[in-house]
């Protein structure tokens, strides 16, 4: 095959941007996450590196980067050192399929403002978050500590349960737009949002999503109260470091799918669509920070009752329906 | 889907239906009266539909036909369910092994077999076999109680799974080479004689390794005595009787498409001859009667391969007849042993001592069946067997039919010790078994099969010369 | 390019493939399966089968293996020892018999035969779905049948013992 | 229906937090603002001396018995008169839980507490304050309470001259 050399220049400046951005955005996220927290509980937060804070992020990072890499004794040295990169890595993949952009007219090229528009973008990304899963189990495994072990252990069967009803929630979506593709499932939802049709379906998604990301009400892997920081709790410096990004870069990631699949993309009135698009995905992150200020933690029975017994049935109920919809409608 | 495919598909959706109201009558009234009472409909309905359903009138569209071997193999399989179903009541109670959960997977096994029997694209062929294997996986462990039975599960799930993956392989190479997953398409592309290519070769190899796993012929035979002493005694009956049956008829239903066995002569040749010698050597040493009546099985089944290896020279037609006739017999044994069992019956040979006294009527069906094994003339094992070796001379494999008949008349050896254990030893006490009648009815008319196949088998004949000389 | 893709993606699948044979800690070996499935649905992808890839990373390294290593935790196998290690007797069938199939690969691969390649046009998903929905409806069904079983199945098995 | 009035009660909590994002925050910036801590505040330690100018503290070794964790310790000894003093004192503040038990304990009212809370220093050395660094000249809390002028024990002045104290009794003289 041969390749347009101005192609791959655009295609690396893209990936180059997208890069960038959300990985400045994951850091920014963390102070964000930070501060509002704080306003929820009445104070004030980071307030020191910088005006308002806002160098605290560098901070950190300088922190991370400068503390002592430390493996446990009897610690499995290759997963360990493997795990985190398994939980970031899948996080950034995510954001190659999601079109952040209307598509502009660049040098006389069309240009897709998204890294790959595959046609089984859709699946690309159950695939990935399913394989997200493995710096979760490896990373606790690999410790060799029974904090780590055990959050792993939950971390696995709560990924796996609610990547299900994930799943089957998408499924709706792909059933209106006929199309994996992302940039179909957007344009298809031209007019009007699918969270019209779909409010179930999107209420599905939202949940396991928060689920898929550990998030509170859903972080059992992670919860400090028993486990102490569970998966993670033997790593330190940079590796927990990119556990900690992974986690922010999949609550960005999972913010951009959700308003591609339900919020219309980069469809929005008045504001141009980059600008719609990152206020979706902005209003996603603020939602799972106010969740985190708000609710209490599952017991481990009830988040695994909530997943199995209410939503992966209403998922299925909801395609069945979507389905028998469809076929009247014709 | 049309109206003649509903036809077609009937006696499937009858069986699939069953198996999923059993389980839910079974989940709902928490008693397993109410899924037999749902199973044994389901089954006779199917047999039924097969029997007297008028042939339809388009082609099918959905892989599925409902020519002449399908509705026979189709009522075959149905009523053996129904009989092991019949069988297995007591039994279950006595041995505590409880749960809608096996008339269930009985009516799915059958609804495999049936899928088998009338598939006509390699996809549903294959299906058909696993969705049997998998719920003879599910039956074979299914006495909890007893302490070897999950092993066996696990035994054989392991074994099906490697023969499965085999099968699997061996399609995917054979649709690379020809394109088309049609049967009939498929076997004349690769298997006469000339067409194959070395690609469709593996793919066949491959096959017929997964197909020697399912009919235990011999390097593949080794999971059998294990299996069928761990599993429950209708069970037994229903793996040795129906899945042998279903997976002969995986093979019929593709090698006469080519005509004959072409390519696969020669290794079915060596499977058939090591079988026939193996089993049956194996058998002598052996003194577990279930164990035995395992080598036997092995045995059996190379007579099998010998009738496909005649092929066309009426080879087909014995092998079905075969079949079914080893199918009956089976049941029989394996519902007699049941029986027996339930009144003190050990493992061993010595154990079933002076029963013929005590218990009349199930050591006659036993002894009935063990003469079928033999192949003493009024009965179908004598017809079977005659069948097949004239088919083999008539096909011109003479060697294979000598070897055959001398393995045959070794065998006398065992299963006569059996009968003599049966009769001429001094009688223990023993407590009397109470013989539900549903029971007395099954092995009767099982009994009386044996007899009248062995006696009278122009119609079953007839029929499926009509089957194969289309 | 494709080419290079090809034969690097290939000999990670075979290396990983052979190394999680022979690694006695399982989940070195899970580990080691997931890389050789991935870069077996990279290859599928190369190949114009994008669905087959998707469905192999989610369906094998997505769920089968993550189910795998999920009983491996609750166990806590392969900790303690090198039990588990095969010997060579162990070893020697399966060496056989891999090396009569190479041999056989080897022979066909000199005896040539193989089915001419198909023009190469990508199979959209909808092509898929129709053929797959249309013509192998049944087959479906059966399977679907299938899985409901195999849940039953480990349902009654995973019951408690006893009354 | 218990799904709807669920529902209520997550978003009312929902609605809770999202009211007290504007909330003014209720952090003091602790080294720029101070906050002034109450006079009964139980900070850092102080030994007082008597309205006199003497040292109240008697060495009784009370409140070292009654220190929780056992920060307090003193060697006492008795002057000329008969008064008693601590020839050392010696409090570890890197121990003391601040409990104000010591304080409670105290007969002369020589230990107090005080509202300094700001108790920090690089080696922790530091933190052992001797007699030197605890004795402020001071009363404290009560500005005229001198437990010798009470006790009527004869050291700072003669027996019976303390105030509403009545003469000593001649218990040889009450005989019959």
């Amino acid at each position: 095959m041969i390749y347009d050399p101005l192609d791959i220049a655009l295609m690396l400046a893209k990936i180059a941007l997208v890069f960038f951005v959300i990985l400045t955005l994951a850091a920014y996220l963390v102070f964000a996450e930070r501060k509002v927290l704080a306003w929820i509980q009445d104070r004030k937060g980071p307030n020191r590196v910088g005006p308002f804070g806002l160098l605290q992020p560098l901070a950190d990072l300088i922190k991370l980067l400068t503390k002592e890499d430390f493996r446990p004794i009897g610690a499995d040295k290759w997963l360990f050192y493997l795990a985190p990169a398994m939980a970031a890595i899948p996080a950034i993949m995510i954001f190659a399929v999601i079109p952040f952009g209307a598509p502009l007219r660049l040098f006389g090229h069309t240009v897709q403002l998204q890294v790959a528009d595959l046609h089984v973008g859709l699946l690309l990304f159950v695939a990935l978050s399913s394989l997200a899963v493995y710096g979760v189990a490896l990373g606790g495994w690999a410790s060799n500590s029974k904090y780590a072990l055990l959050g792993s252990i939950r971390g696995l069967a709560q990924l796996l349960s609610y990547e299900l009803s994930m799943g089957l929630s998408l499924v709706p979506v792909v059933m209106l737009a006929r199309s994996f593709r992302l940039s179909d499932i957007v344009a298809a939802q031209a007019g009007c949002w699918f969270i019209v049709y779909q409010p179930l379906a999107f209420m599905i998604f939202l949940i396991s999503i928060a689920a898929e990301c550990k998030r509170i009400p859903f972080d059992l892997p992670e919860a400090e109260g028993e486990l102490v920081a569970g998966f993670h709790t033997e790593y330190s410096g940079m590796r927990f470091g990119l556990f900690f990004v992974g986690e922010y870069l999949n609550i960005i990631a999972l913010g951009g799918l959700a308003a591609t699949f339900f919020l219309g993309g980069w469809h929005g009135p008045l504001l141009p669509p980059v600008v719609c698009f990152s206020v979706k995905v902005l209003a996603f992150a603020f939602l799972f920070i106010w969740i985190r200020g708000t609710l209490p933690r599952l017991r481990y029975d009830q988040l695994m009752h909530f997943g199995w017994k209410i939503l992966t049935p209403l998922a299925l109920l909801n395609i069945l329906v979507t389905a028998w919809w469809l076929v009247l409608r014709g | 889907m049309t109206a003649s495919d509903l036809r077609i598909v009937l006696p499937l959706l009858l069986l699939a239906g069953g198996a999923l109201l059993a389980l839910l009558s079974g989940g709902i009234t928490r008693t397993e009266r109410a899924s037999y009472l749902v199973a044994y409909p389901a089954t006779l309905g199917a047999a039924l539909w097969a029997l007297i359903a008028p042939s339809p009138a388009a082609a099918s569209t959905v892989g599925l036909a409902s020519d002449g071997l399908a509705r026979l193999f189709t009522v075959f399989f149905c009523l053996m369910a129904a009989t092991v179903l019949a069988l297995s009541r007591t039994y279950n109670s006595e041995r505590g092994l409880r749960g809608e959960e096996y008339p269930a997977t009985i009516l799915f096994t059958t609804f495999g077999m049936t899928a088998l029997a009338s598939a006509t694209t390699l996809l549903s062929l294959f299906l058909g076999l696993e969705a049997m294997t998998f719920g003879l996986y599910i039956l074979v462990g299914s006495d909890l109680g007893h302490a070897g039975s999950v092993e066996t599960g696990l035994k054989y799930l392991l074994i099906g799974a490697f023969s499965a993956a085999c099968m699997v392989f061996g399609i995917a190479l054979i649709y690379c080479f020809c394109g088309t997953l049609v049967i009939g398409q498929a076997v004349q592309a690769t298997l006469l004689p000339g067409a194959g290519s070395s690609l469709a070769m593996a793919g066949w190899s491959f096959m017929l390794i997964g197909i020697a796993f399912k009919l235990s012929l011999v390097p593949a035979h080794l999971w059998t005595p294990d299996v069928y002493e761990g599993a429950p005694a209708p069970v037994a009956g229903f793996l040795s009787g129906g899945s042998k049956g279903a997976a002969v008829l995986f093979l019929l239903r593709l090698l006469p498409a080519a005509g004959d066995a072409g390519l696969l002569r020669l290794p079915l040749w060596w499977l058939a001859l090591l079988s026939m010698l193996t089993g049956n050597l194996a058998a002598l040493r052996e003194n577990r009667v279930r164990r035995l009546l395992a080598y036997s099985s092995i045995a059996h089944m190379g007579y099998v391969a010998v009738a496909l290896v005649a092929g066309a020279a009426g080879g087909y037609q014995a092998a079905a007849y075969y079949a079914v006739a080893y199918g009956i017999i089976s049941l029989a044994a394996f519902g007699a042993i049941a029986v027996l069992e339930r009144t003190g019956c050990g493992a061993t040979v010595e154990s079933y001592r002076g029963v013929g006294s005590t218990h009349a009527f199930p050591a006659a069906v036993l002894t009935l069946a063990l003469f079928a094994l033999v192949g003493i003339p009024p009965t179908a094992g004598f017809t079977g067997k005659w069948l097949i070796f004239t088919a083999a001379i008539r096909a011109g494999e003479l060697p294979l039919a000598v070897m055959g008949i001398l393995a045959t008349a070794l065998s006398l050896y065992y299963y006569l010790r059996i009968v003599a254990s049966l009769y001429f030893s001094p009688v223990a006490a023993r407590q009397q078994p109470l013989l539900a009648p549903v029971e007395r009815i099954a092995l009767g008319c099982l009994a009386v099969l044996i007899i009248v196949l062995g006696a009278w088998p122009s119609p079953l004949l007839d029929l499926f010369s009509r089957c194969f000389n289309r | 390019m494709e080419a290079y893709l090809f034969y690097l993606l290939a000999a990670v699948t075979v290396i990983g493939t052979v190394l999680a044979i022979t690694e006695k800690h399982p989940v070195h070996a899970i580990v080691y399966l997931v890389s050789s499935f991935f870069s077996l649905a990279a290859i599928f992808f190369l190949l114009a089968a994008p669905l087959i890839a998707m469905f192999e990373v989610i369906i094998y390294a997505g769920a089968v293996m993550v189910l795998f290593m999920f009983v491996i935790m609750m166990l806590d196998v392969g900790r303690s020892g090198d039990g588990l290690r095969p010997g060579l007797r162990q070893w020697l069938p399966a060496m056989l018999l891999a090396g009569v199939i190479l041999a056989l690969l080897g022979m066909m691969l000199a005896h040539g035969g193989w089915p001419a390649p198909g023009a190469g046009a990508a199979a959209t998903l909808r092509d898929f779905s129709l053929t797959l929905f249309r013509q192998h409806g049944v087959a479906i069904e059966i399977i679907s049948l299938q899985l409901l079983f195999a849940v039953v199945g480990a349902l009654y098995f995973g019951k408690r013992r006893g009354p | 229906m218990k799904i709807v009035s669920d529902m209520t009660a997550l978003l009312t909590g929902m609605w809770i937090t999202w009211q007290h994002i504007f909330r003014r925050p209720v952090t003091i910036q602790y080294p720029e603002e101070k906050r002034t801590p109450y006079p009964r505040y139980r900070a850092r330690i102080v030994l007082t001396r008597d309205p006199d100018g003497g040292e109240r503290c008697v060495a009784c070794q009370l409140c070292s018995a009654a220190c929780p964790v056992d920060c307090i310790s003193m060697q006492s000894a008795e002057a000329a008169d008969g008064r008693r003093y601590a020839a050392w004192f010696r409090i570890n503040f890197s121990r003391c839980i601040f409990c104000g038990l010591c304080a409670e304990a105290c007969p002369t009212l020589a230990i107090q507490m005080t509202p300094d809370f700001e108790i920090c220093k690089r080696d922790i050395m530091e933190l052992l304050y001797e007699k030197e660094d605890l004795l402020i000249d001071g009363c404290g809390k009560s500005h005229d309470y001198n437990f010798y002028r009470h006790a009527g024990i004869g050291v700072t002045q003669p027996r019976g001259a303390g105030p509403k104290e009545k003469p000593p009794v001649d218990v040889r003289g009450l005989l019959p």
